[in-house]
């Protein structure tokens, strides 16, 4: 592991920035629009790695049904509004999380789901589990217990429609803002190789949330790993191609 | 009628020629080789001017001596036995032992083998043919030994065994022929064959002749000497054997078919061997791993096919089965020179198109020919043969159809020997090189089949006519017994 | 092009007599030069212009035919045992040939550049293409059947050299194409040997004659031999084996050459006679005793089952050259359909799937060689993501395969609608449900296809690829273009097929420039293209002026369950690509008719060494005195002998 | 001119809207056998307006994005040349051969811009739609082919004729039934819906063809669903109930065909790909066979 202190800092106010395009009556109207439906239509990606499971096959089905505020399940993460994270995140699953939240189309909520993404919860002392969620990822809303009821997780899917209605919930945007922060918690995890395919960086060049904090000395890390993770295979990478076994 | 003394100076000067050979050679070793080629090119000039004014003037005769048909030696010459003759000839010139032998021996043979082919063909009596097949027949014993190895001795061996069975079941039938007309001359016998002939003892006697004389013509069953001896004679003696010699056994089988025994049952025979033979041989050929023994096999089945030619009655059939001979006496030939320098497994020819490209496309010319490719001159045998046999009964069509197989079979195995050719060399082992010189005669003969090829129309009217008169059964007898007064 | 003959052109002042003549003189010039000059650079060029001339020769012919002028003799002939051969060339012949020498010129110049250096033997090549293209010429000019045949077998063995060129298992494909043909081909020279029996002649009103003459069971033997015999050139089923492997084998412009005409010829020689000179009437009275069924259906639903199952033979393909062949067996199976069908819609139709199979499968063949080119396989589980690396090559094949697909807005499509259209008018449901049946086999097959080689995961070793040279992309990219043309405006197609159509005598089809007007359902491609297109239009607008820019991520991005990809990982789902399908048709491959074959194959084998056996033993003394004893039993002539 | 401008915005105009309706319908319906409440009136459009709202598109390529356009355009183009009440539309130009084909090139257009995302599961998934594609297809092409037997043409507006002029008896339903019932089944297929909706598999597969789709891709796909359920239930409308004679009655059996799909839907598991073409190859094609025959006996 890498002998760098873990980089945990305080999470700054979350502010929405005003683009020049927001100026407009049209662009604000139309603004208003989107979010009024993307409030009303909410796919959620549930991360099942926990216990916390279990709560959520009520809230969908027939005692509960989400589907009535426009919220429905969703299996991949380019679909999903929501990354629900329901419960405990070992290490290893937490890397997979990153992996989903990073491809989720933009703007994407994080919810997480019971105290164990808080503070770690009952594994608060466990060697392999992730404390604080939004250390890694930006939560929007936590829903705390051990474990929620339906019913809360019902209360936090519509404090954040109204979150999104008005425009205040954009977590999503501090990931592009500070990546650097987010990258550098994550490698004090899982060390200094760490990476992901989706270069964050780009993406937030070519839509415009670049930002003082997304670039830094942690995402200059990952630049020498990106040629492995983009494909640019270096020389001395060894062929597999030529030597391989042939399947039958 | 046409009475043309000279007849007999293709059957003579040869013959003559082969008495006198061993004491030119005992007199100087290099004499001995240049004289033989002087006598067999002084026949050709003989037989060439025969055929000349055989063309020009009709079918002649000559009667020995002066003593007329029936008693008297006749000797018969018509486009057809000409032409063989001169095939014969030129044959045996192509095909005369390169290698400067001081042995007189295989010079004499065939000196020997010339004046008893050309006999053979031109002779007018069902007892003097015996007696010039005999002298083939030995000659060509003795050639098949010239080799001078062990294999060829035994084969030569089998074969003359073989031969000498197939000579005394001949004479049989010629006895009963005797014994049932009275007389052994062909022109007689045809004018007493509808009365005395038709009929049990004739068809006894067609059938011992046959199997006597299909010795030599490589008629199914009695062909079993033909790989053996193809395999271990020299690939001269067996260019002549395969190309011309049993050619000849075939035209004199014709003649007693023609001119003796002009009956159902007869024709019936000859077409059941010659599907027989056409089927051994071709499947056979297809089994074969070594190019020797396939052209053995394969000759076996193209004798077949000229076999089930003569078997049609008319001039149709005799016209397919003088073109089919022709042809396959221009193309098996060449095939065995090629084959020669390859004795052994077909795969041995792997990369032989690399080392003699001009070799490899000879062979597939060949092929394509005998296959009966258009616009090769193998087609338009073919066509021949196929047009006479849909004319006639459907007996027939089912001889063209195995016909038509047997060139499916026939076109897997050359063209399976064509893939090794031109196939890569398997490693650390190419193809042989050709000495130059070696294939001389092939490449001849190459070129003799695509002369042919643009030569296809009055080629075909010639052999029509050459048909058309050896049919004409009243005429030969006219002639035979008339002529030589 | 009937509009433009309302006047005088300056073709009809030019001796029509010697239009063949010259076509024939210039390819078999470029033959024999191409043999000499082969080695040289400039050969592919110099065959390539020399093609583009005799297409210029073959439009000014076709306008000649179009105009009223039944056919184009040669000067040609000969008298040969006592038989007349001659050449003429009528509208059916000039169809063929227009498509012979169009696909020459397309391989030829895609030979010439870059490709061609590559090849070992490449002058040899161009020369063999040339004398395909001479062979085939003196094929569908033929002027009776003698030299029908001479053309058939010059045709057959000109495509063994081409295919042996391949070495190794080309030269076995070959091999095994080789044994077919000449079996076809014997079939044939029996078929018209029997009718020069009935009739004495060998022109093709003896074959009419013929027939009139012949008891039912004769014309039955005419017909199967005559079916037989062009069919294996066809790969009709079920002689259908070996032209998959001996079309693959082939090197690649003389395989895309060979892929879009040669099987052709088969289907030229069926329907110059059956279709031409029997008349399907005369197969329709054809009556198979105890059936319903005639020689004309029976051959319907032999050519249905070429269709069908060819088609799913090619879905299981791992080699994008095999899969095509295969196509290539299935799709020959709708053109005879249609032409069978009989009705100037079906003919029309079978002949336009003529051309369009040949723009299409020559581009895709092309395409498929280009991939060779650069990837060095067409092995369908080695490949994946090259449409990063070979756009146009792409594009090419894409459009190849709607059009093999026989979707809109392709040509195939058109060929496709007239054949389905005219089965339904005919009144044939079932073959139009394996005709439906076969193209959504054909759907899936080309999908896989294209899936494999272009869609999906780049590989680290194509990491470097390029696009093919200008000298391949060009070819393939005009072909794939005349297909979207004449799928566009099929008139110009239905033209061409015209000509042919009136040589073959029946009803003309009606048609205007963008299909045909029929009383139970039209079709014009120039408003189904045209809005097909303008849809198109709609939905880019819709996808570039709704929501925000597009932002194109790396392959690797990618949602595989949390799972990490990245170059070391193979994820390309191309092997076994619809396993589905494969558990339930999959106990279907049962390969009779390979068990057939290989049954032949061992009967030969055996009966070969049995003879051999026979001769080995050398009883020959007792086999002598066996047949004697037995010819005596044979001739009647036993009773002498006690 | 202006009839065929008229026709091109209101056909897929109507068409889009209509799908809306057969959505919302399809989810309600769902929704309420479930004992649920189901999704709000206007959640199509949220869902649509949502997606194409996104502020980051990815794309995997050029023909990600030509995926779509296909996608849309082959659609648009299917809708204009459906016969639907007061509007023919083009369906005199091609007939029902025609429209069942332009059909296919949505479903290439989709199956190449999933296969150019590079995502083995939508891979797995495009070849289990394929393959189910060749299951539905197989009997419903033979209802297609035994209903334009019967009718002696394939231009739909023909047939709609034929079958409104003798009323609800002389409906295809009614004429053939065993045709329209195998062609029904055939249908439900074609909706991917339960038990045929393997290529989909959610948990499996994530979704298959759709994993790598998202924002604005995804919601040319939700679009892309409502004109597919519209046509679907136009076409089968047309063959077998009678067509429309105006547009109460046209929707009306537009959405019943929908319905019954729907409706049934629910108690079903999940066919594997095999188990769901020996299905569709046995029971569907074997009625719809026995209907051609009856057909063809007449």
């Amino acid at each position: 592991m890498s002998d760098k202190l873990p980089v945990i800092e305080d999470q700054p106010e979350i502010c929405r920035s005003v683009d020049a395009g927001e100026r407009s009556v049209w662009t604000r109207v139309m603004n208003r629009f989107a979010d009024h439906c993307r409030a009303r239509s909410l796919f959620v990606l549930h991360y099942c790695t926990g216990c916390g499971a279990i709560e959520l096959p009520p809230t969908i089905t027939s005692r509960f049904d989400m589907e009535r505020v426009g919220v429905s399940p969703m299996v991949t993460p380019r679909q999903a509004d929501i990354l629900l994270i329901t419960g405990y995140l070992s290490i290893k699953t937490l890397k997979r999380v990153i992996l989903s939240y990073e491809q989720m189309q933009s703007p994407k909520y994080v919810i997480g789901f019971g105290s164990c993404t808080i503070n770690g919860g009952m594994y608060w002392n466990s060697y392999a589990t992730v404390k604080r969620l939004d250390q890694y990822i930006p939560a929007d809303l936590f829903i705390a217990g051990c474990m929620p009821r339906p019913e809360a997780v019902q209360q936090v899917l519509l404090k954040l429609m109204e979150d999104i209605d008005a425009g205040k919930a954009n977590g999503w945007q501090d990931y592009y803002n500070n990546y650097d922060r987010y990258l550098g918690n994550q490698q004090a995890l899982f060390g200094e190789s760490w990476h992901t395919p989706t270069d964050v960086i780009a993406e937030a060049k070519h839509y415009g949330y670049l930002a003082d904090g997304t670039m830094g000395r942690h995402t200059d890390l990952l630049l020498k790993r990106a040629d492995y993770a983009l494909d640019r295979v270096p020389e001395d990478y060894p062929e597999r191609g030529k030597n391989e076994r042939r399947l039958p | 009628m046409n009475t043309v003394p000279q007849i007999i100076f293709p059957v003579a000067i040869p013959l003559i020629a082969a008495f006198l050979l061993p004491i030119a050679g005992r007199c100087h070793a290099g004499f001995g080789r240049i004289f033989g080629r002087a006598a067999v090119l002084v026949t050709f000039l003989a037989s060439a001017l025969l055929a000349w004014q055989v063309a020009g003037a009709g079918p002649a005769s000559s009667a020995m001596g002066g003593f007329k048909a029936p008693l008297g030696i006749v000797f018969y010459a018509d486009n057809l036995a000409m032409a063989f003759v001169l095939l014969l000839n030129i044959g045996v010139w192509l095909f005369w032992p390169s290698g400067d032998e001081d042995r007189s021996g295989p010079y004499t043979l065939l000196l020997t083998l010339l004046g008893g082919g050309a006999g053979l063909v031109l002779s007018g009596d069902l007892f003097n043919i015996f007696v010039f097949y005999e002298i083939v027949a030995v000659a060509s014993y003795g050639l098949a030994a010239s080799g001078g190895s062990a294999a060829g001795f035994g084969a030569s061996l089998r074969y003359l065994l073989l031969s000498a069975l197939g000579s005394s079941l001949a004479l049989m039938g010629i006895a009963l022929v005797y014994a049932a007309a009275g007389t052994l001359n062909l022109a007689d016998l045809a004018l007493l064959a509808p009365d005395v002939l038709r009929g049990p003892p004739g068809a006894a006697a067609f059938l011992l002749l046959l199997i006597g004389f299909g010795v030599k013509a490589e008629l199914f069953p009695v062909n079993s000497w033909v790989p053996e001896i193809y395999a271990s004679a020299p690939v001269r003696v067996t260019s002549l054997l395969a190309g011309i010699v049993s050619k000849l056994a075939l035209i004199v089988i014709l003649r007693f078919l023609v001119l003796v025994f002009p009956m159902p049952s007869a024709y019936g025979l000859l077409l059941t061997l010659g599907i027989l033979g056409v089927l051994a041989g071709e499947l056979a050929a297809y089994r074969a791993r070594d190019l020797n023994s396939t052209f053995a096999w394969s000759s076996i089945a193209q004798l077949g096919v000229i076999a089930i030619a003569f078997s049609i009655p008319g001039p149709a059939g005799i016209a397919a089965g003088i073109a089919l001979a022709l042809h396959h006496a221009v193309v098996k030939p060449a095939f065995f020179f090629i084959a020669d320098k390859w004795r052994g497994d077909v795969k041995l020819l792997s990369g032989g198109a690399r080392t003699s490209p001009l070799v490899a496309a000879l062979f597939v010319l060949l092929s394509l020919s005998i296959i009966g490719i258009p616009p090769l001159p193998g087609f338009w045998a073919k066509y021949l043969l196929l047009d006479a046999a849909f004319s006639s009964s459907p007996a027939y069509w089912l001889a063209a159809a195995v016909v038509l197989a047997g060139a499916v079979v026939e076109g897997a195995y050359l063209f399976r020997a064509a893939g090794f050719f031109y196939g890569g060399p398997q490693k650390g082992r190419g193809a042989a090189l050709f000495m130059p010189g070696e294939l001389v005669p092939a490449f001849v003969l190459g070129a003799v089949l695509l002369v042919a090829m643009f030569a296809i129309a009055p080629l075909g009217a010639y052999i029509t006519s050459m048909a058309v008169q050896a049919a004409d059964v009243p005429a030969i007898a006219a002639q035979i017994l008339l002529g030589g007064n | 092009m009937s509009l433009l003959l309302r006047r005088r052109f300056f073709w009809e002042e030019i001796d029509l007599m010697s239009l063949l003549d010259i076509l024939l003189l210039v390819a078999a010039l470029l033959a024999s030069g191409l043999f000499v000059l082969g080695r040289g650079s400039f050969a592919g060029w110099l065959a390539t212009v020399v093609y583009g001339l005799m297409l210029a020769v073959l439009a000014i012919a076709g306008l000649a035919l179009d105009s009223g002028v039944a056919f184009i003799p040669s000067a040609m002939s000969f008298e040969i045992l006592g038989r007349n051969l001659g050449w003429r060339l009528d509208g059916l012949g000039w169809f063929f040939a227009l498509l012979t020498v169009g696909a020459a010129f397309f391989a030829s110049w895609y030979g010439s550049g870059e490709w061609g250096r590559k090849q070992k033997r490449m002058g040899l090549q161009h020369a063999l293409l040339a004398l395909n293209v001479l062979a085939m010429l003196l094929l569908l000019s033929s002027g009776d059947l003698l030299s029908l045949f001479i053309g058939w077998e010059l045709v057959s063995w000109a495509a063994f050299a081409i295919m042996t060129q391949g070495g190794g298992p080309a030269v076995a494909a070959a091999y095994r194409y080789m044994i077919y043909a000449l079996a076809g081909a014997m079939a044939v020279f029996a078929a018209i040997m029997l009718v020069q029996n009935v009739t004495g002649g060998l022109g093709f009103a003896d074959l009419q004659t013929a027939i009139s003459a012949m008891s039912t069971a004769q014309v039955w033997v005419l017909f199967i031999l005559f079916a037989a015999g062009f069919g294996v050139k066809m790969a009709l089923m079920p002689f259908h084996l070996w032209q998959a492997p001996a079309y693959s084998e082939t090197p690649g412009a003389s395989s895309a050459f060979l892929n879009a005409v040669s099987a052709r010829m088969g289907l030229f020689a069926l329907i110059l006679v059956l279709v031409k000179l029997t008349g399907l009437e005369a197969l329709g009275s054809l009556a198979i005793p105890f059936t319903f069924m005639s020689a004309k259906s029976a051959l319907m639903w032999v050519a249905a089952i070429t269709m069908v199952v060819p088609t799913f033979i090619a879905l299981m393909q791992t080699d994008a050259r095999m899969l095509l062949t295969w196509h290539g067996i299935g799709q020959g199976g709708y053109m005879l359909l249609g032409v069978l069908v009989g009705t100037s819609l079906g003919t029309a139709g079978g002949l336009m799937h003529v051309f369009n199979y040949a723009t299409y499968q020559a581009a895709l063949f092309l395409a498929v060689t280009a991939v060779i080119h650069r990837a060095g396989t067409s092995d369908l589980d080695e490949l994946g993501g090259l449409i990063t690396r070979m756009p146009w090559t792409y594009v090419t094949l894409l459009m190849g395969i709607i059009g093999l697909a026989g979707l809109p807005p392709m040509n195939g499509f058109v060929s496709k609608w007239m054949i389905y259209k005219s089965l339904l008018d005919g009144g044939q449901p079932l073959l139009l449900i394996m005709a439906f049946a076969a193209t959504l086999g054909t759907i899936l097959s080309v999908y896989k296809l294209i899936h494999n080689i272009f869609l999906g995961q780049l590989r680290r070793e194509h990491q470097h690829l390029k696009e093919a040279p200008v000298s391949m992309v060009l070819p393939m990219l005009i072909l794939a273009g005349i297909g979207f043309v004449t799928g566009f405006m099929p008139g110009l197609a239905l033209n061409i097929t015209d000509i042919a159509q009136r040589a073959i005598g029946g009803d003309m089809l009606p048609h205007h420039l963008g299909g045909v007007t029929l009383a139970t359902g039209s079709l014009n491609m120039l408003w189904v293209v045209g809005v097909l297109i303008g849809a198109i239009g709609a939905g880019a607008l819709i996808f570039y002026l709704l929501g925000n820019r597009r932002y194109e991520v790396h392959q690797f991005d990618n949602y595989a369950g949390g799972h990490f990809l990245s170059a070391d990982i193979r994820y390309h789902f191309s092997h076994e690509f619809y396993p589905g399908l494969a558990r339930v048709i999959g106990p279907w491959y049962r390969g009779s008719i390979v068990r057939a074959e290989q049954g032949i194959g061992i009967l030969v084998n055996v009966a070969g060494d049995l003879w051999q056996a026979v001769f080995r033993v050398a009883y020959t003394p007792l086999y002598m005195l066996l047949v004697v004893v037995l010819g005596l039993v044979f001739t009647g002539s036993w009773g002498i002998v006690p | 001119m202006m009839s065929y401008v008229a026709d091109f915005i209101f056909m897929p105009l109507i068409a889009f809207v209509t799908g809306l309706g057969l959505v919302l319908m399809a989810r309600r319906v769902r929704a309420k056998i479930e004992r649920r409440v189901g999704p709000p009136v206007l959640q199509p459009i949220y869902d649509i307006v949502k997606l194409y709202a996104k502020k980051t598109q990815i794309s995997h390529g050029i023909m990600h994005d030509l995926s779509i356009m296909m996608l849309l355009g082959g659609f648009i183009t299917a809708e204009i040349f459906l016969p639907v009440p007061g509007f023919d539309g083009l369906a005199g130009e091609g007939d029902l051969i025609t429209l069942i084909y332009i059909m296919m090139v949505p479903m290439l257009g989709l199956a190449l811009g999933v296969g150019s995302c590079a995502n083995p599961n939508g891979s797995i998934g495009i070849s289990r739609a394929l393959t189910a594609m060749l299951a539905y297809d197989i009997p419903f092409i033979i209802a297609v082919t035994g209903a334009c037997m019967a009718y002696g043409t394939t231009n739909l507006i023909e047939i709609v004729q034929i079958q409104q002029a003798g009323g609800p008896a002389s409906w295809g339903a009614a004429t053939m039934p065993l045709l329209a019932f195998g062609g029904l089944l055939a249908v439900h297929g074609m909706m991917g819906k339960e038990p045929f909706e393997i290529y989909i598999a959610p948990a499996e597969i994530a979704t298959g063809p759709m994993v790598e789709m998202s924002g604005k891709y995804m919601g040319a796909l939700f679009i892309m669903q409502c004109f597919q359920l519209y046509t679907i239930g136009v076409i089968y409308t047309t063959l077998f109930l009678g067509g429309g004679e105006n547009w109460p009655f046209f929707l009306a059996k537009v959405f019943a065909v929908v319905f019954i799909s729907v409706a049934v839907t629910n108690v079903y598991g999940r066919f594997k790909t095999d188990t769901m073409i020996r299905w569709m190859w046995k029971w569907p094609t074997g009625i719809a066979l026995a209907g051609l025959a009856l057909v063809m006996a007449n």
